[in-house]
């Protein structure tokens, strides 16, 4: 298991610097967040600039972009991509709807606490939010890879317990293989 | 020891067995045994000195041209032992095969058709000839009607409508011929016969062609050939394409080669061969009951030898006999074959065989075994008859005979494959718990062996084939032999 | 003369016989008629005229004043197998006619192809 | 056995300057395109980041053994590649084997990493993967044949199948076979933008629509390896086209120069052009490619 | 003792026995079938190299004598037939008829070794209508709708044959005799129409049986049908008889003719076309045999291709190739007769995902495929190579790229093979399938190795064709053990290839085990990138219809066109004729009265015609 430590070993400073520079997103376009993902890649805000660029599936992928809100249909799915990843791997929570619910805090059918089911790195706040701000939420999260402290799929394992809790509360159906690296 | 023991014993079995009958039905089958068994040792002890040296034999001792003679030359010698053995098996497998009383008529016709046969092979008197065709063509009728069912008496009416005509103008011949040359002998009438103006000759020719093409099936006067075959009993049908067909198709030929060697004879029988050939083996083709396609392709085969007689060089004559004895052999087995198939699966259909093979396995390998030798297909006896004839018919320059015969050829393993794998690669349809009788077997067993060892040893047959092509050739020999012995 | 045409005749009414005629008895019969005419063709061969039977019954009777006996002989040979035949024939008809119960020719024909 | 122990050099360093050449191509073919999208675009250096940050991702999956050696035979077949081809023209160094093959061979060993790459993205069970493999093969079969037509007209033009030789024939700057040969670099150049596999011939991969093909289940190191021999086989192959067409290289800059001018031609013709179809990018081939080589040939016989 | 006519002896004693066996004590039938094929392996490789045996049959003297190039093949049937029964005595153990099988196995083989011995046409033609039969009843061996591809094979076939046997015919009307010693050489003294003749005819005869392109029709289904180690000897050894007999009659017979370039070009392109176009059907096939099927036909093109051109390298790359046919093909059947084994289908759209299953199955598979595409470093790779050389340097311009677009096209059906039964999804259907018995794994690993060794050292198996191509009267080629050259000064050291490659391969997977095999987990084939969505268990994700579609898409013009409906066609309008004739005989007693009349009439009044004379 490689985890992000503040070592002063070389290999790792090589290590967190590359990752810093090349996160590979998979996004998840859940609700409005999504059409924000379009300017910030193209020519005005050019994310691609900072190494960010989209991967067509999670196994390639660094980081997990939830754009918006999630209906417990979604978090399931939600889930299954974010297990799918390869360590090491990050989540941005995109708008205020992961963060406390947002618009929907009082709908039946949507998740209002993202980090309760997935451990979220970094919040990136609004309704929605710019491309300034995602740009300004990635270059938080790199600051965070370099320092080693972008840490939430550790957090995730050890707390698999917690988060299974979680979930397994809000999606009924639960039919998920289990999670094991 | 004397060739006339080849008439008069046959015969004077088909006048014992009537009367051996009233006493016991169990000897009257083993009476054509016995009678078989003798001839066999008459074959033997006469063979060896008639392939050399012919011997005459002259009847109550007239002398030639004036009294009746048999001719027991190389060619009679062969043929009569193989009439002796196809007759020897077709006993055996008649033995159990037929089971419906009157017993005694079967043999007592079977030996008539035997002494018939084999007159017509040794006799050297035309009008004898005619009487034999006649002995023969009566017992012919009278098996094919044998089962006393609808069908039989239907093939058989029509066998002897055409029959009779064939024996109209066999004896219209017979009666011009002597009419110009008077004399019966045949030895004397090839002497004689240069004398007759063309005309005449051209016309008893075309009386024999007919009366003669009829029994040996020529395109287009075997219409009798399909539906005799198939409704006769099965050892009946072997011995029509065994021995009937045989002794017929060897009196025309000793005809044509004694009295009308002309070269546009030979071209019109290689022509009639050829058509006879085509249209047999592809009517075969599309029939349904398995024994008029083994009609068909006996028909097929008849016109394959009658094409190697055409050619008439000393090669063709002699792969026209080993054609027409593998013919013999191979068609019996496949008739035996067939009778039991045909009699287990209850149908003359060839869709009833399906699945035959497993239940009747043994029944079914003979039958596959003789598909695959009369297609002319290796190890068997029947690819290097083929192969000579081939051989010999494009020596003479007669390509597009060759092709023909090799077309049919690929028709005949079509219809032949096709009922082979039926019997064998069907689901499984057909049981029965009648099981094949061994004599059957046995009969069937003596035949693939001799196939199979002539087809491994060729030379055993071609050895003695070759005097007896040379008899049919050598026409001054045959007259000397004949008048002057 | 008269003889050759009238085997002729014979043989050639026979023929029509057997070849239009629908009735089985008359098929047979035409049948019995080819052969007649041929054994009287027979007999027309070897007859020589005003010769005698050829029996050497009295003396200097030569065999050139005789009538042929071969085709007389033959005629005798030929006439018992027509008889044979002509007996085979009918009583194939019979059998025929039992199971079909029909003389019609044209409709006894259920073997072909 | 007597080694030379500068081949031994060139065989190690080779496919390491391939690789660091073939990365930075990498990286600045995306700095064009972002330039040319009128973006700022991502350092030269990012494909070599990524493909570090890949190397130290952990890999704790995997679908089986050949998904495990897909990757392995992929870059086994860039580096052999690269090995049989004369990276410099007359260097001791850098013509590795050069001279133990020649171009029929090189036709078949450039194909073993696709079969290689194939299998393991077959054992991984993704449609997805089939699918490109599918897309892939039959695109394949589309430009292999303008391209050995071209080579069949120069083979036959120059009367041998030896890389060498072919080298050796195009000592000045009018002897190059682009010059001497036209009709066949045009044939070989329209293969060459299919053998690239960028757009207008990158249905393979296509991102959107098939989630990337092949790879779409290798992550972590099996991708980091993918690219690393996709860098290297590029390289080789724009080494290889060079050495063909445009006289080679004898010393690294003048490889550096062409090869990069070279790179251009897909490079570009792939940022202003939308995706084929594969059947579309098939009958692409089989039509001007074609009649090009065709003429090549035809020229060269006559 | 070890002779010719004993090793024949031995085929078919052995073939009798083991049916008799059969039926008497069934357990003995195999073991003594195999002891015949180690008997025949044993006497074939001992043959002495001069041994001519004369034997008189009715007029003709039969000769069979061993030659180089009989040797060459002889030897390889002698493995096959070895391999082939070592491979059923497990697959066939639990079928039925079994004394039938291995009669008819060992006559194939039999025959087969009588054709490479025999040393005049009749006794060619003998075995090889042995071998015909034999084979026809290994075809319909199987199951119901064998019976009609059985007959189409055996119509075929015995077309084949009797235009052979119609060439024999021709020769023998003009040269008196059947020996190879007295024809071979003597060919110019018959005249030049029916020199054509006999050549075109036997090029026909063994082109049937090599499934040459407008006569291949029967070679997919016949296949596909048959069992599958009778299908590896099929399209292994039984195949190579055609090209045994092509290189005969091209070499011996029309070589010294004026139109032998003629001969060359038109059966250059044939084959040449046989390979594009066989290769084009077979990506579009869903079963696996008769993908297979498609692909031999393909490669027997390559191999005419290689005998037409008649360089000394594309010489030898043709009989490389035959030679590693036979062993690659009947390594690929074998490996799909292994899963039809455990599986019951060759459906490509049915299996699945055996890679973990059945491990030396697939390896086989794996080696066969890449040395069937020719890929180094294995052994397919050294024909494929001398093949393009040989092409490019005789001027075969046009050939060499519809050579190379078949030779690439064959990837497509190669992977879609692999793939389709080995890789992919591993679904729940297959769970219980295991690997098969030792004994049909040891001739695939054998012949594994085979392909290795040979892709190694390619002079192992250049050696004794190069004296079989001197029986051939062909010039002898430069070769080394593995360095094959070319007569413009190109070579391929096939060591330093190898050992590159492994170098790098070795090197490489070192590193990416220790790095990432060792940490890994294997993971189901259902846990695959699916959008987040989570597939069930029955859930069907394999890829496996209609694979090619978009290529076939774009080569849609030339699978339409099927030649096999002409010939049903003609089939067709035979059968019809056939049965409008049989309707001349009507039934009716008086019709058939009649025709005697007419024919009477007939003669009568054409009498001029017939016989020159008016009546």
């Amino acid at each position: 298991m490689i985890y992000d430590k503040s070592s002063g070993k070389i290999v790792d400073i090589i290590k967190n610097y590359a990752r810093k520079h090349s996160l590979w997103i998979v996004a998840y376009g859940t609700g409005c967040g999504a059409i924000e993902l379009p300017p910030t890649m193209t020519s005005r805000y050019d994310a691609e600039r900072f190494g960010i660029r989209g991967s067509a599936t999670p196994r390639q992928a660094d980081v997990l972009l939830i754009t918006g809100y999630l209906a417990v249909k979604t978090l399931k799915r939600v889930i299954r991509t974010y297990e799918q990843m390869q360590d090491p791997k990050y989540v941005i929570g995109f708008g205020s709807c992961t963060i406390n619910g947002g618009m929907y805090w009082d709908s039946y059918n949507t998740v209002k606490a993202l980090d309760r089911y997935l451990p979220v790195d970094v919040y990136i706040n609004g309704c929605m939010p710019r491309p300034e701000a995602v740009i300004s939420g990635f270059i938080e999260l790199q600051k965070l890879i370099e320092a080693g402290k972008a840490n939430g799929a550790k957090k995730y394992k050890e707390n698999l317990d917690w988060y299974r809790e979680n979930q397994r509360k809000v999606i009924k159906n639960w039919k998920m293989p289990d999670y094991n690296w | 020891m004397s060739p006339v023991h080849f008439i008069a014993i046959p015969l004077f079995a088909a006048f014992l067995i009537p009367l051996v009958g009233k006493v016991s039905k169990n000897l009257v089958k083993l009476i054509p045994g016995i009678v078989f068994l003798y001839l066999s040792y008459v074959a033997i002890t006469l063979f060896p000195i008639g392939i050399h040296k012919p011997i005459v034999e002259i009847i109550a001792g007239f002398k030639a041209p004036f009294g009746i003679s048999l001719y027991y030359g190389p060619l009679a010698a062969f043929l009569t032992t193989m009439i002796t053995l196809i007759g020897f098996v077709i006993w055996l497998y008649s033995y159990k095969f037929i089971i419906r009383e009157p017993i005694e008529k079967y043999y007592m016709l079977f030996m008539m058709l035997i002494t018939g046969s084999t007159g017509i092979v040794l006799t050297g008197d035309v009008f004898n000839l005619f009487v034999f065709l006649e002995i023969t063509a009566i017992a012919a009728y009278s098996l094919t009607a044998f089962l006393r069912d609808k069908d039989g008496a239907e093939a058989a009416f029509k066998y002897l409508l055409i029959g009779s005509f064939s024996s109209t103008f066999v004896l219209l011949a017979i009666v011009l011929l002597y009419a110009n040359v008077h004399t019966l002998n045949m030895a004397d009438i090839a002497t004689k016969i240069s004398s007759v103006p063309l005309t005449t000759r051209i016309f008893i020719l075309i009386l024999f062609l007919m009366g003669l093409g009829i029994e040996s099936e020529m395109f287009p006067l075997n219409g009798w050939a399909p539906d005799a075959y198939s409704q006769a009993p099965s050892p009946v049908g072997a011995v029509f394409g065994g021995i009937v067909v045989k002794a017929s198709i060897y009196a025309l030929m000793r005809l044509i080669y004694l009295m009308f060697e002309f070269q546009s004879v030979m071209h019109f029988l290689v022509i009639m061969g050829v058509i006879t050939m085509l249209i047999a083996e592809m009517s075969a083709m599309r029939q349904q009951q398995i024994k008029r396609m083994l009609a068909f392709s006996s028909i097929g085969q008849m016109g394959l030898v009658i094409i190697a007689f055409g050619v008439g060089t000393e090669p063709s004559v002699r792969a026209a006999l080993f054609q027409m004895f593998n013919h013999a052999l191979i068609k019996s087995l496949l008739f035996f074959a067939a009778g039991y198939l045909v009699f287990h699966s209850g149908s003359k259909k060839i869709s009833a065989l399906d699945g035959l093979g497993h239940d009747k396995p043994i029944t079914s390998f003979f039958f596959a075994f003789g598909a695959l030798a009369i297609i002319g297909l290796p190890p068997f006896s029947g690819f290097w008859s083929k192969l000579y004839v081939l051989l010999s018919v494009a020596n003479s320059g007669l390509f597009a005979a060759v092709a023909l015969i090799l077309f049919s050829s690929v028709v005949e393993a079509i219809y032949y494959l096709r009922v082979v794998s039926r019997l064998y690669f069907n689901t499984e349809v057909a049981t029965d718990v009648r099981r094949t009788p061994v004599s059957g077997l046995v009969a069937m067993g003596i035949l693939t062996l001799v196939i199979l060892f002539v087809g491994f040893y060729p030379n055993l047959v071609l050895h003695w084939m070759t005097p007896a092509a040379n008899e049919l050739l050598n026409k001054a020999a045959y007259i000397k032999a004949g008048l002057f012995h | 003369m008269i003889y050759f045409i009238t085997s002729v005749v014979l043989i050639l009414t026979g023929m029509y016989a057997v070849l239009v005629k629908k009735n089985l008895i008359k098929i047979v019969i035409g049948l019995s008629i080819i052969d007649s005419g041929v054994h009287l063709l027979m007999i027309a061969i070897g007859y020589v005229k005003n010769a005698t039977a050829p029996i050497f019954s009295k003396p200097g009777l030569t065999a050139d004043k005789m009538v042929d006996p071969v085709p007389q002989a033959l005629v005798l040979t030929s006439i018992v197998i027509g008889l044979a035949v002509t007996a085979v024939a009918l009583s194939l008809v019979i059998r025929l006619y039992d199971h079909h119960k029909t003389l019609d020719i044209n409709k006894i024909r259920k073997l072909k192809w | 056995m007597n080694i030379n122990w500068l081949s031994v050099l060139g065989i190690i360093t080779t496919p390491i300057i391939a690789f660091i050449v073939g990365v930075t191509y990498g990286g600045l073919t995306r700095r064009i395109t972002a330039r040319i999208q009128n973006r700022y675009g991502p350092p030269s250096s990012q494909n070599l980041l990524d493909i570090i940050k890949l190397y130290s991702k952990e890999t704790s999956i995997q679908h089986g053994v050949m998904q495990h050696l897909g990757p392995v035979f992929a870059i086994t077949a860039s580096i052999t590649t690269l090995y049989f081809i004369p990276v410099i023209k007359n260097s001791v160094v850098f013509t590795n084997l050069s001279f133990n093959g020649d171009l029929i061979f090189l036709l078949y060993i450039m194909v073993f990493g696709s079969l290689g790459m194939a299998l393991g993205a077959g054992q991984t069970g993704n449609p997805n993967a089939a699918i490109g493999v599918s897309r892939g093969l039959s695109q394949m079969v589309g430009y292999e044949i303008p391209f050995v037509l071209s080579l069949v007209a120069i083979m036959t033009q120059f009367h041998t199948t030896s890389l060498t030789d072919l080298l050796a024939v195009q000592k000045h700057f009018a002897d190059w076979i682009i010059f001497q040969s036209p009709l066949a670099f045009i044939a070989g150049i329209l293969a060459f933008l299919g053998m690239m596999g960028y757009a207008p011939f990158d249905v393979v991969i296509a991102p959107a629509e098939i989630a990337s093909g092949p790879p779409s289940e290798f992550g972590g190191k099996y991708l980091a390896l993918m690219m690393t021999s996709r860098s290297i086989f590029t390289f080789a192959k724009l080494v290889l086209f060079t050495d063909i067409f445009l006289g080679g290289a004898s010393d690294f800059i003048t490889l550096i120069i062409k090869t990069f001018l070279l790179y251009m031609i897909p490079v570009l013709t792939g940022i202003v052009f939308p995706r084929f179809r594969t059947e579309q990018s098939i009958c692409f081939f089989w039509k001007w490619p074609l009649v090009f080589g065709v003429l090549a040939i035809l020229v060269v016989v006559l | 003792m070890i002779s010719i006519p004993y090793i024949l002896l031995i085929a078919f004693a052995g073939a009798l026995l083991s049916f008799v066996i059969h039926h008497i004590a069934p357990k003995l039938r195999t073991p003594v079938a195999l002891l015949t094929t180690v008997l025949l392996l044993y006497f074939v490789w001992a043959l002495p190299a001069n041994s001519l045996i004369n034997i008189k049959i009715g007029d003709f003297i039969l000769t069979w004598g061993t030659t180089a190039y009989g040797q060459l093949f002889g030897m390889l049937v002698a493995v096959l037939g070895f391999f082939t029964v070592l491979y059923s005595t497990d697959f066939m153990a639990s079928k039925e008829r079994l004394g039938y099988f291995y009669m008819n196995f060992l006559f194939v083989i039999g025959g087969m070794l009588g054709i490479v011995y025999s040393q005049d046409f009749i006794s060619l033609f003998f075995f090889w209508e042995i071998m015909t039969w034999s084979s026809f009843m290994l075809v319909i061996y199987c199951c119901k709708d064998a019976q009609s591809i059985g007959l189409k094979y055996f119509v075929f076939s015995a077309i084949g044959a009797y235009s052979i046997l119609i060439g024999i015919v021709l020769l023998y009307s003009s040269m008196g005799t059947l020996q190879f010693k007295n024809i071979f050489g003597h060919i110019n003294e018959i005249s030049t129409g029916i020199k054509i003749s006999v050549i075109i005819l036997m090029i026909i005869g063994f082109g049937v049986k090599s499934a040459l392109m407008p006569l291949h029709v029967w070679a997919p289904d016949a296949y596909a049908v048959s069992p599958s180690p009778f299908t590896a000897l099929f399209s292994g050894a039984l195949s190579k008889m055609g090209i045994f007999g092509i290189g005969l009659v091209l070499f011996k017979l029309a070589a010294h003719t004026g139109f032998y370039s003629y001969v060359q070009y038109t059966l250059a392109w044939i084959g040449g076309i046989t390979a594009l176009l066989a290769t084009f059907y077979a990506i579009a096939q869903t079963d696996a045999k008769k993908l297979l099927a498609y692909s031999s036909i393909g490669q027997l093109g390559y191999i005419i291709v290689g005998l037409a051109i008649g360089t000394p390298l594309s010489i030898a790359a043709a009989l490389f190739l035959a030679i590693l046919h036979a062993i690659f093909k009947s390594m690929l059947f074998m490996a799909t007769g292994a899963v039809y084994m455990r599986t019951g289908t060759t459906n490509m759209t049915e299996v699945s995902g055996l890679i973990r299953k059945m491990p030396i199955s697939f390896v086989t598979a794996l080696f066969g495929i890449i040395t069937v595409a020719g890929v180094p470093p294995l052994g397919g790779f050294a024909a494929k190579w001398m093949l393009y050389e040989s092409l490019i340097q005789s001027g075969h311009y046009f050939l060499v790229i519809v050579i190379f677009a078949a030779s690439t096209a064959a990837f497509l059906y190669l992977f879609r093979y692999i793939f389709s039964l080995f890789l992919g999804q591993e679904e729940k259907e297959w769970e219980n399938v295991k690997e098969v018995p030792w004994t049909m794994q040891i001739p695939m690993i054998l012949m594994t190795i085979f392909v290795l060794v040979i892709g190694v050292f390619p002079g192992l198996l250049l050696d004794p064709i190069s004296s079989a191509m001197q029986y051939l009267n062909v010039k002898p080629f430069d070769y080394q053990m593995s360095v094959l050259f070319n007569n413009w000064g190109g070579k391929v050291d096939m060591q330093i290839v190898v050992r590159s490659i492994a170098a790098v391969f070795i090197l490489l997977g070192i590193f990416i085990t220790i790095k990432g095999y060792r940490n890994t987990r294997y993971v189901t084939t259902k846990d695959i990138h699916t959008s987040g969505e989570i597939p069930t268990e029955n859930e069907n994700l394999t890829y496996a219809v209609d694979f090619y579609k978009p290529f076939e898409r774009s080569i849609a013009p030339l699978l339409k066109a099927s030649i096999d409906k002409v010939y049903t066609l003609t089939g067709d309008i035979f059968e019809q004729a056939f049965d409008y004739l049989r309707y001349v005989y009507t039934g009716n007693g008086q019709t058939y009265a009649m025709y005697v009349v007419l024919f009477l009439a007939i003669l009568l009044l054409f009498s001029e015609l017939i016989f020159g004379i008016i009546l």
